[in-house]
């Protein structure tokens, strides 16, 4: 039995690691993916005021601190019970949008692209943003920087911070905005729009017009059909901010849709003992273990499974690209892993379109953007949809406010399994006969990257680091070999 | 100027001048009962009928109401007047044959029978008027008037009831020449004598005062009782002590006045108050007018007091024999803890006061006799050769007995048993301390008060008239029981730091100021409300905090505050302090006997304040 | 520096969220300058380096290493070490590193409780058997190593020699610039300064109007919606007069309070005891009765006056049994 | 270690003008003490900074006094006292929030003429921190902080 780690897994938020078990024939047979920490933010957020968590949470992720800003700004207003004026929820989703645009083009362009532009052989030291542009030439590769700022421009100026922002609390928004500020991200609004047509573009041109990937895409390895999740507004359509939560079945038929309050009536959480990570799965149908299927409550929350869940995109250029996507990969639902990056991208436009909707609402400037909440605060569940997954808040608070419980489903722990199970499967697919290059192993990240997974998010972990290396042993655990991940 | 012959002699009358006015001043004496510097001439009781000759024409006229003109001639002893005055006399001995004034007038003139029958021995009004004027002219109080006429005449109040009107001034009954106006005590608020206090609404609270100042009781005075009484509308009643007054010395609108001085320096000198003996009830202070304390004892042998300075009894009698105890409310945990330092001597100069002015014998009570003075002890040997009966051993209580003598108990140590002696009059030898609003002034002052209540010095060996405030200096009981001489000597003291203080021109501050270190002072504002000297002012232009150096005391309650750090106190710096504590902890654990402990700590203090 | 004249740099994050990469990501076209300047020889979260190339390269090969999150494991600390091994100038890089950051929290908890909390008491959970994560564990196939979780956060400087520390959760952009370009121009300040902020406070760079502060009554920021002045004068706890100035002031500039992420001001000690006692001195109370009413509606002591800083504090964490 | 052979390590911060001076008199007066409390003197207890108090705890000490001038007018400075008063209910809360038992602190108020009541403060409030036994911070840091 043999035993390889990747470890550190680069190029994801966070941190894990990888082992991989190889028989005496060398062939996996086994993949584990072991996150390897925890921070304990629902202890140590009891005894903290309620309203204080919308400032406290996001440092669960400075990757996502938007997403959790919000579900617990929204957790608080249920715990509250306080209706936001029109014009604070607005803002809410306006800074949410921004958000969303900012981080998707993070990850496409910084995590994910190099993979596609590069190509997962690249030599590693290129293997980066900064190879990208390189690549793509500086004044284009600016041009992408200048598009990601946007987004945090606008972050930054209704919520005071581009990351960890605070202008979020029980019953609306701190600051209101006035015409010039509007006027502004109007237009910032219109280039970002461009922006996502540009990038579906890229994507195209990159990607689809190059078979080899798409065979990958295609491929076995990396096509695992499952239950998908995703938030929906009243007409099913994807919504990030607010709405009910649908899933979908492997076949994507409606399998349930809940609201916030309903959570603990369909998830549950696994432990293992080898991970700090836990596994959420669907009560219903229940854990069988790291496997997938109609009857495994293994299901995903990525930009793929929020499309898979919904029934199209509440705005026009989105809806066009929606159905392009679908057109291309034969119909819904699409279980390609590798097809993430597409959704991810269908979603960018939606975000960069919702930004010059609300931008455009004449009720945005309205001053009011707070309520002053006055009901006693008891317990309350908040829901956003994080860009790595269904993102839950829940709080119990004493009659002052003071949180005595707290409970968190974050983005990328829905995902921990899935990504397992494609990190094994693509293990299986790649390593033969115990050969192991690092172009293969980097095939087996791949497998993983396109959940975006945030390990920082997801186990509200602050991430290390061991060694990486690929150790090969005997039956008797004899050492027999050591490769290094990056051998040229 | 008129130039006139009385008696064959000549004087000179101011214009204006009755002939009485113009006799008196010439010391010829002419008998009257209605007349009154202070009232209108009347002529009412006609006693004062002279013969007046004027261009060789004689008439009989009272010299009361008769204006001294130039060339008149009177005789006010001739036949004619005397015959007259005696018939006046005859009547008025007829109408009030009980008078003392009337009958030795009568007699005076040779008469010494009534002519007529009294219709009522009683009566004591001879109808003057003088009552009505004093009622009307002074006190403006028009409570008394004439009523009915010819033989029914009478004088009294309307309808000759009470009225709410009197006032019950008590000046008609003063006025009125033959006694027969008397007050009665219903609830009229008559204005009572207090017993070892004040005889009138004017007096002199201190006959051995310099200068020696009368003062008006505004509760009492006429004048101010009818001004209130009237709320403003009579102002102008009474003032007789003003009209009487040559030096004119007398202002009624004198009042309270607040002066503001800016001073360099403060002299506290608000000396004490005498401990209240009701307090302890086995002293029965208050339960017999011959139970009193030191201080009264003090009023009562005073020339100046009631009594002339006679030592009496309540009754008026000569003590037989007189009990002064010591100690009451000093060295008693039920009181004050503390000796009061003076009583001892006082008592004993009582004591001698008593054997001088009386031949009562003395008993004094005492637990110890603290003679430290100089010459003290000498004098406490002289009292003793005067037969005082020492009784060592504290007065114990003190019982009113039934026929009102006074019996006092107490342990005699030197007998060890309980003795008793009955007196006549008990002097309690009261304990002095801080007056009642001491705390008040502490606060003003800025003083700290020391166990007793009297406020403490900055050191009781080093600096006993400096207070912990610069400045701000003691002197005498203020600072704790003291005997005229040491109060003598500590003002002495006092007004001299005083000088030493002004004549420098400049105030050395300590060094342990708060300052501000403008590279981090971030305008936050936490300070400025802080300071209780107005220290920290907010320069806007440099957007700093800063502090007043002359003013800052050095507290360090803004440097405590400041969330940025930039305050720091001179000689107590955070470094320091900081450094101090983690002095404390290098020390062994097991080492944490007191010696080394408290060599650390000072040793770390000296640090700081070097 | 490198052959090629740049500077060698590495960047790493131990325990933290993340969000001090995305700060350097926020650099935005600097960013292409810090490429033209500086070879990046480490970096996880962006590039394929590897743990082994440090621990092959020789010591004090890289210039600089930006060391962000804290020491929450086991590994936390190893990387710490080896880093500063490899490191000639080893920086606090953001709030974690240099002060423990709201993570820091956890020390007012112990491990059980963490792990009672997480892995059987949230509602979500199904745990019939109460597993717990096991630093060493035999699954079929082998062994499975996870690092050992510590009861305490520690700061990077509390367990290893720090040259300089970069505040903020995160530090922002320009005084990361700043602090790149002073270590491009080799003039920085003495070791264990603390760089890339200022010496003055946040309300130096606060936009409201301040007075002399009166508190009859502390706010809660969402009981009150403040007027446009000085927070902290309304009676909302604002760490701003507490906290290193140099983030822009940006959280007030929304309306919302300090809560004191760029840490202690130059010569403070311990961040939550200063803003403790300003916050208490201004109460506008002159009987002990009545202040001590004031203070009491403060909840959450701790929480609030030591939001980013209790593993850096006096103290450090809470009392352990 | 148990209450007999443990011997508390208490530090005491007195305001010069009052509290201070009582401690001088409890001395020079001789009133029975026990050695436990090391004094510190500020001039004012609006100087005692909560860090100070902290700081105390953190080198080892197993309890800690605050006194001064009793509020309201014995205050050398007026209102020194009152800024204590505002402050230590506030450091009480929060050292109970780190675990600190409330009867490791005490704060108050003794004026310069209670030196028995300083004596009898001293030697109640060590039996009392004895009871609990040590605290010693610094040591349980170290020693349990992984």
């Amino acid at each position: 039995m043999k035993k390889i780690s990747i470890d550190p897994i680069t190029r994801l938020e966070g941190h894990g690691k990888i082992d991989i078990f190889l028989d005496d024939e060398g062939n996996v047979a086994n993949a584990y993916m072991v996150i390897p920490e925890l921070r304990g933010f629902e202890k140590f957020a009891e005894g903290r005021p309620v309203e204080e968590m919308p400032r406290i949470t996001p440092r669960i992720c400075g990757v996502c601190p938007e997403a959790h800003h919000m579900a617990s700004a929204k957790a608080c207003d249920a715990v509250y019970h306080v209706e936001l004026p029109p014009t604070g929820k607005k803002l809410r989703e306006l800074l949410y949008s921004a958000f969303y645009v900012a981080d998707h083009s993070l990850h496409f362009y910084v995590l994910a692209a190099p993979d596609f532009v590069l190509g997962p052989d690249a030599p590693p030291a290129e293997r980066n943003i900064l190879g990208i542009v390189h690549k793509i030439g500086v004044e284009l590769g600016s041009k992408i920087l200048r598009w990601h700022a946007l987004g945090m421009e606008i972050v930054g100026m209704l919520g005071g911070k581009t990351i960890h922002p605070v202008g979020a609390l029980p019953g609306g928004v701190s600051k209101a905005i006035n015409e010039e500020e509007r006027a502004q991200i109007e237009e910032w609004g219109h280039e970002l729009v461009e922006f996502g047509q540009f990038s579906l573009q890229l994507f195209h041109d990159v990607v689809l017009e190059n078979q080899g990937y798409v065979d990958m895409i295609l491929s076995d390895p990396f096509t695992t059909p499952m239950y998908y999740m995703g938030l929906v507004d009243e007409n099913n359509k994807v919504n990030f901010y607010d709405g009910k939560v649908r899933v979908v079945d492997p076949e994507g038929n409606e399998f349930v849709k809940y609201a916030p309050d309903e959570y603990l009536d369909v998830l549950s959480e696994r432990v293992e003992p080898w991970t700090y990570l836990k596994f959420p799965y669907l009560k219903e149908v229940g854990w069988k273990g790291l496997v997938t299927g109609m009857d495994s409550g293994v299901y995903q929350a990525t930009p793929l499974s929020r499309l898979n869940a919904a029934d199209g995109m509440a705005t026009p250029q989105a809806q066009e690209a929606y159905e392009q996507f679908y057109e291309t990969l034969g119909g819904k639902p699409v279980h390609n892993t590798l097809a993430t990056h597409w959704a991810r991208l269908v979603e960018l436009l939606y975000s960069a379109e919702r930004i010059v909707e609300l931008a455009t609402d004449p009720q945005i400037t309205d001053p009011n953007v707070r309520t002053i909440p006055t009901e006693t605060p008891d317990e309350g569940v908040g829901i956003v949809e994080a860009p790595r997954g269904t993102l839950t808040h829940h709080y119990i608070t004493d009659e002052k406010g003071i949180v005595q419980k707290c409970n968190l489903i974050v983005g990328t722990t829905n995902n921990y399994a899935p990504i397992s199970i494609s990190v094994k499967k693509a293990a299986q697919a790649v390593i033969k006969g115990g050969q192991v290059s690092e172009g293969l192993l980097n095939r087996v990240e791949m497998a993983f990257r396109s959940y975006d997974p945030c390990m920082a998010c997801a186990t509200h972990t602050l991430p290390g680091h061991m060694p990486l290396e690929v150790r090969i042993r005997d039956a008797e655990g004899n050492l027999l070999d050591v490769l290094q991940k990056n051998m040229e | 100027m008129a130039t006139l012959i009385i008696d064959g002699q000549e004087v000179h009358a101011e214009e204006g001048q009755t002939i009485l006015e113009v006799a008196r001043e010439n010391g010829i004496e002419i008998p009257t009962l209605c007349s009154h510097p202070l009232l209108e001439p009347y002529g009412a009781c006609r006693l004062c009928t002279v013969e007046v000759i004027r261009r060789g024409r004689s008439k009989l006229q009272t010299s009361c109401t008769h204006p001294a003109w130039d060339g008149l001639e009177v005789k006010t002893r001739s036949p004619a007047v005397i015959e007259a005055r005696k018939t006046i006399l005859e009547l008025m001995l007829s109408r009030c044959p009980n008078v003392p004034v009337i009958q030795d007038l009568a007699r005076e003139y040779g008469v010494t029978e009534p002519p007529f029958p009294a219709e009522d021995p009683d009566e004591k009004c001879i109808l003057c008027g003088l009552c009505v004027r004093t009622c009307h002219e002074l006190v403006k109080a028009d409570v008394l008037h004439f009523a009915e006429s010819g033989v029914e005449r009478k004088v009294g109040p309307p309808f000759m009831e009470k009225t709410r009107q009197c006032i019950g001034c008590g000046a008609c009954t003063i006025m009125c020449p033959t006694g027969a106006i008397e007050i009665l005590l219903e609830d009229a608020e008559v204005y009572k004598e207090k017993p070892l206090g004040p005889t009138s609404a004017i007096w002199v609270p201190s006959m051995q005062a310099v200068p020696r100042v009368p003062v008006i009781d505004m509760d009492a005075c006429i004048r101010f009782r009818q001004n209130d009484r009237t709320n403003g509308e009579i102002v102008d009643a009474c003032g007789a002590c003003q009209m009487l007054c040559e030096a004119d010395a007398v202002n009624f609108e004198q009042e309270d006045e607040i002066i503001e001085l800016d001073v360099g320096a403060i002299v506290v000198a608000t000396g004490f108050e005498m401990w209240d003996p009701v307090q302890l009830s086995q002293y029965s202070y208050g339960r017999s007018p011959n139970i009193i304390t030191g201080m009264e004892f003090e009023r009562l042998s005073n020339a100046g007091g009631i009594t002339g300075g006679e030592i009496l009894t309540a009754e008026g009698k000569k003590p037989e024999r007189v009990a002064i105890i010591h100690c009451v409310g000093s060295r008693d945990h039920n009181a004050h803890p503390y000796c009061s330092r003076i009583c001892c001597m006082y008592s004993l100069k009582q004591a001698h006061l008593v054997r001088d002015k009386t031949d009562a014998e003395v008993y004094e009570f005492y637990m110890d006799m603290r003679t430290f003075g100089k010459a003290y002890e000498e004098f406490y040997e002289r009292i003793q050769e005067e037969d005082v009966t020492f009784v060592r051993g504290r007065g114990a209580e003190v019982d009113v007995l039934p026929d009102g003598k006074l019996r006092v108990k107490g342990e005699d140590a030197d007998l060890g048993r309980m003795v008793h002696a009955d007196v006549d009059m008990v002097v309690l030898s009261t304990a002095i301390e801080a007056p009642h609003d001491a705390d008040q002034v502490a606060s003003l002052f800025g003083l700290s008060r020391s166990e007793d209540g009297f406020f403490a010095e900055a050191h009781p060996k080093l600096r006993p008239v400096e207070t912990n405030t610069e400045g701000v200096f003691l002197a005498g009981t203020a600072q704790g029981p003291k005997d005229v001489p040491d109060t003598v000597g500590h003002a002495g003291a006092a007004a001299s730091m005083t000088l030493a203080l002004l004549d420098k021109g400049e105030v050395t501050i300590s060094p342990q100021v708060a300052v501000v270190d403008e590279k981090l002072c971030s305008a936050c504002k936490t300070c400025i409300s802080l300071c209780p000297y107005t220290a920290i002012s907010f320069i806007e232009e440099d957007n700093v905090a800063r502090v007043n150096e002359a003013l800052c005391k050095g507290c360090g309650t803004c440097v405590a505050a400041c969330p940025a750090g930039a305050i720091t106190a001179r000689h107590f710096t955070d470094r320091q302090i900081l450094a101090q504590i983690e002095g404390l902890f290098r020390l062994p654990a097991e080492e944490t006997e007191a010696e080394a402990a408290v060599e650390v700590s000072v040793a770390e203090a000296e640090g700081v304040r070097s | 520096m490198t052959d090629n004249g740049k500077l060698k740099l590495g960047l790493y994050w131990a325990a933290s969220c993340g969000g001090c990469e995305i700060a350097i990501v926020e650099l935005r076209e600097k960013i292409l300058d810090l490429d033209a300047a500086a070879d990046i020889l480490f970096w996880p979260c962006a590039m394929d380096f590897k743990y082994k190339d440090v621990e092959a390269m020789p010591d004090g090969h890289m210039d600089v290493v930006l060391f962000n999150g804290a020491i929450r494991t086991s590994e936390n600390e190893e990387m710490a070490h080896l880093l500063r091994k490899k490191s000639k100038v080893l920086v606090a890089f953001g709030s974690c590193a240099h002060e423990g950051c709201i993570p820091g929290l956890a020390n007012l908890y112990t491990r059980q409780a963490v792990f009672e909390r997480a892995y059987l008491e949230t509602p979500s959970t199904e745990n019939p058997d109460g597993i717990l994560p096991q630093t060493s564990y035999q699954v079929p196939e082998g062994e499975i190593e996870i690092p050992y979780f510590y009861n305490t956060v520690k700061t990077l400087g509390q367990v290893e020699d720090v040259d300089y520390f970069v505040p903020g959760c995160p530090p922002q952009a320009p005084q990361i610039w700043a602090v790149v370009e002073a270590i491009l121009g080799g003039n920085l300040p003495p070791k264990g300064s603390v760089v890339g902020a200022n010496e003055k406070t946040v309300c130096d760079e606060c936009k409201y109007n301040r007075e002399e502060k009166h508190v009859k009554k502390f706010y809660r920021p969402h009981e009150i919606i403040p007027e446009d002045r000085c927070l902290f004068d309304q009676g909302i706890i604002c760490a701003g007069p507490a906290t290193r100035g140099g983030c822009g002031a940006l959280c007030t500039n929304v309306g919302m309070p300090c809560r004191g992420c760029y840490g202690p001001a130059p010569n403070v000690v311990d961040q939550g005891a200063a803003l403790l006692s300003a916050v208490a001195s201004v109460v506008d109370a002159d009987t002990e009765d009545e202040a001590a009413h004031i203070v009491g509606e403060i909840v959450d002591p701790v929480g609030t006056f030591y939001r980013f800083g209790l593993p850096a504090s006096l103290l450090h964490r809470t009392k352990l049994e | 270690m148990n209450g007999t052979d443990f011997e508390p390590r208490i530090v005491g911060f007195l305001c010069n003008w009052c509290t201070y001076s009582a401690a001088d008199t409890a001395g020079v007066s001789r009133l029975e003490q026990p050695p436990n409390v090391d004094i510190i003197r500020v001039m004012c207890t609006g100087r005692v900074d909560p860090v100070f108090v902290l700081k105390a705890f953190r080198e080892g000490a197993d309890g800690v006094i605050v006194s001064g001038c009793h509020p309201p007018g014995d205050c050398h400075y007026g209102e020194g006292n009152y800024k204590t008063f505002r402050r230590m209910p506030l450091l009480e809360a929060l050292l109970q929030q780190y675990g600190i038992e409330e009867e490791r602190f005490h704060w108050g108020w003794i004026s310069g003429a209670e030196a028995p009541k300083w004596a009898q403060l001293v030697r109640d409030f060590t039996e009392q921190v004895r009871e609990l036994g040590p605290l010693n911070w610094k040591r349980e840091l170290e020693s349990k902080e992984d």
